[in-house]
């Protein structure tokens, strides 16, 4: 049975090449930023280089508090291969007060206490794979 | 526009199927799909071949490689793709060529092989967890069974829908693949067995999850002219609908709904000048459990928030309010992603030519299939009339 | 079937963009696009996203994630993949959509990302090759200057066709890319250098070539209605072909042709209701000089064996008997494979507008894009008039 | 800079998981089997389990003899990333004498000396990655 294998680069990537560098170098340093039009002034957290809504791509940076609630979460068992030795987490999506939402692992909290509602801070936390990711806490 | 008919149909079986290679899979229903119209391969004028990822098959481009096996090099083909729901695309696509004139004869196949030797399911579940979105999404190891799970949490907390609900659309899938001898799996399930299944990602178990499948689908579409003219059962689509969410759940408004299947619902109905209340018999994207239910929802089978109830009542059971999924659903019957929307049609017009066995819906006219694909990054919805 | 008319193209440069994403190149050439056609987004009905391969962009089902940074949800959207000529097939699918009548106004929106962060070319490589028949061919590296040097040795053989007669493409398409400020390469190159540059796959060189481009390009297309009500300068869309090649070498009958380019431009000749002799301007798929050569041949340009001769008497040159890829075609001007083709619909809309500046060929009335998928796997032929 | 990257398999596969696992066991023994329509008649090779001819799929194995002439070919000097360590090397098209045409490595031939119409013989060879391939030899 004849069979060659070799692999081939599929990359996770938090982009390196976009005009949003700032963003990851900002995280690096604990400050969580996003994007705001100058034109029509919609804030775009995640950041955005462009603005869907007036077409601008005229961007301000700006921090996010990054205070909110959880809406809805999950608690991964079976993960994807590169995640296997972390699994059980938590990936859950909040509404900032800021307005926008965000995904993100939530952590310092047991599973089994998380509750739709309740109240959660996005901070940046380095984590045990190396990259620096912003995460969701409880607070409060 | 010109009226369009579906003229044949043609479907391996689903499962995992390790003697087949995806191109004998496709050529396996291509024929039947022949066979069942009275068609040869010269008749096809047009092509459109719906293969979900590039990884599945290792073949880059494996639309043209199919097209290759199946003979029918120089005519047209396009490859089509819109994750899950890629053959329901393809299916538009080809009603599209057909209703513009362009062409009289129009073949949509879908196909899919997941299971490649030596593939991991850790592996599958991480290649499938990049169709969630890559830049900010993916390194926090999203699923497809978290993506869904999000959205249960969402639903059971404004809607209180429970585990046992969910655990009842798996029963009744299971229920029906037992009568279908094309399902990845014919054996039915209890409450209890779901109860019990493993976790994968809360509150979603194992049997609140559809397997992992290979296999192909495929219709033959044909203006009105030509199916008159060839055929005593044309099922003509009469509806179409196309609508799509974001991929990054931050973009999302509303967590226990799927927004392009509201518009692509909207759509559909509009186009086909028929109410939800009007549908004898439908095929819906039950991926997971909880989808089958947002999908009762959003296709209007019931008001916003009551899926739960509609099947702890068996009301999508034959004999209830609207049948869904008797053919078994992704979640018993299977889902090679490819291949799913065509099957979807497949059951559909057995259905609506009364030709579906054991569980034939009693004088079923009106017939619809809804093809998620994705999370919501694309829905299709088609609705069908004998 | 209504007529069917592009009414606003964009483009972003091509090149190593390495400070764009897939999204924000995406976002670059629709806004131009609306600019050019005076649409907002809410204008587009339906939108068809070529991409041409999975493992470019990282994100599986890449254009559900471009049609989100758009801010297109929940409109329809498909994407469409024929390896190369992934754009000229949505824009094909986009023709469709509105010739018959379901939407007034589509957009078909192309792009790639082909240099990724820490991606090395002999990796690009060897993901491309696996474009090429997989199960019987791959396991001998074959690379795509290979299939194509595997054509010229033919042609070379069959025809006479010489070395030199290939760099000629090269410095013809050279000298327009450096008048396109778009173009991946704005510079001119000599016959000599052409000659003495490094031997990719006998017998190609390096600046037989095109290179490896990142880039986005699109066009709105609108039904006659609407067209006439927003554009002093529609361009029609009057003819289109789709023709298609076996995967395999080993299933290909002649090697010194396309067959998918004949078949392709039988359709769209007959279809338009115009000869060869007609087109006054042609953008066609030279990936390497000897596909410009075949397409030639295969377009009707000159007769079979004498593509060679056609560039040494400089014919294809503006003021020769058909210009050809007077923008720079994908050996200067770049080639992101899944933007390629609409990148060719801007130019000839250009042309056709007579908005092309310094490469304006002088009077241009029809005008003819060829894109190749992969080795002819998938070949677009459309031909517009203005 | 956040750039997370894993490895997912893009496999070449001389399918291990067909109906023509005979092939591959044939050819691991120095056999070039090919497939041939019983119902038209149809000799396909490589070989195929399906005939897009007739529509048949009830073939028998037959033994390719392999003498044909080259038809065209390159010699590849810039290869991907899995083959870089034996280039050149020169991939050629062959028409076999008994219908087929054939893709395939040219080997015991230096790659100037090879000519379009050259008289070569398709045999199978355990090559140096481990893999049993056919190959093209020139012959006479
Ligand atoms: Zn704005
Ligand atoms: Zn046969």
């Amino acid at each position: 049975m004849a069979v060659t294998q070799f692999s081939f680069d599929v990359r996770v990537i938090v982009p390196p090449h976009t005009k949003l560098k700032k963003f990851f170098e900002e995280l690096e340093k604990g400050k969580i930023m996003g994007t705001k039009c100058k034109k029509c002034g919609k804030l775009y957290f995640p950041p955005q280089a462009d603005c869907n809504k007036c077409l601008s791509s005229d961007m301000d940076w700006v921090e996010i508090k990054g205070t909110g609630k959880l809406i809805t979460y999950t608690v991964t068992h079976v993960a994807p291969k590169a995640y296997t030795n972390i699994a059980p987490y938590v990936i859950g999506v909040a509404q900032l007060d800021e307005g926008p939402k965000v995904t993100a692992w939530v952590r310092d909290i047991k599973p089994e206490e998380i509750k739709v509602n309740m109240k959660v801070k996005l901070v940046t936390e380095k984590c045990e794979d190396g990259i620096t990711r912003y995460i969701l806490k409880p607070e409060g | 526009m010109r009226r369009v008919a579906v003229v044949g149909v043609g479907m391996t079986k689903f499962g995992v199927l390790a003697d087949k290679s995806l191109r004998e899979m496709a050529f396996e229903a291509f024929k039947e799909a022949l066979e069942d119209a009275n068609l040869a391969p010269k008749d096809i004028e047009s092509v459109y071949t719906a293969i979900n990822a590039d990884h599945f098959s290792s073949q880059v481009s494996p639309g043209a490689s199919v097209m290759e096996y199946l003979g029918l090099n120089p005519k047209p083909n396009i490859r089509i793709e819109a994750a899950c729901a890629s053959s329901s695309a393809a299916i538009r696509l080809a009603w599209l060529d057909v209703a513009s004139g362009l062409h009289d004869i129009a073949l949509a196949l879908g196909v899919e092989k997941m299971n490649e030797a030596g593939r991991t399911t850790a592996e599958i579940i991480q290649f499938m967890g990049t169709g969630g979105d890559i830049t900010w999404e993916n390194h926090y190891g999203p699923t497809f069974p978290g993506f869904y799970a999000i959205f249960a949490i969402n639903h059971m907390h404004k809607y209180g829908t429970t585990k046992e609900q969910l655990a009842m659309v798996a029963v009744k899938n299971h229920y029906y693949g037992a009568m279908n001898p094309k399902a990845h799996f014919q054996r039915e399930i209890t409450l209890e067995q779901a109860l019990k299944s493993p976790m994968i990602s809360y509150p979603l178990q194992l049997y609140d999850c559809c397997p992992i499948s290979d296999g192909a689908a495929c219709a033959i579409l044909a203006s009105e002219d030509v199916a008159k003219k060839i055929s005593d059962t044309p099922i003509w689509i009469t509806g179409l609908g196309l609508g799509t969410s974001s991929v990054a759940l931050h973009n999302r408004e509303d967590y226990a709904t799927i927004p392009g299947t509201v518009e692509a619902a909207k759509q559909a109905y509009k186009m086909a000048r028929v109410e939800p209340r009007d549908v004898d018999v439908a095929c819906v994207h039950d991926c997971f459990t909880i989808a089958e239910i947002m999908a009762y929802e959003d296709l209007g089978f019931c008001k916003k928030g009551e899926g739960g109830k509609l099947i702890e009542e068996k009301q999508t059971y034959i004999g209830g309010k609207i049948p869904v999924n008797v053919d078994g659903g992704l979640k018993a019957k299977g889902h090679p992603t490819g291949a799913t929307g065509a099957a979807m049609t497949y059951e559909i017009v057995k259905q609506l030519r009364g030709e579906a066995g054991k569980r034939q819906v009693p004088n079923a006219e009106i017939g619809l299939t809804h093809n998620v694909g994705a999370h919501g990054t694309y829905v299709c919805v088609h609705i069908y009339r004998r």
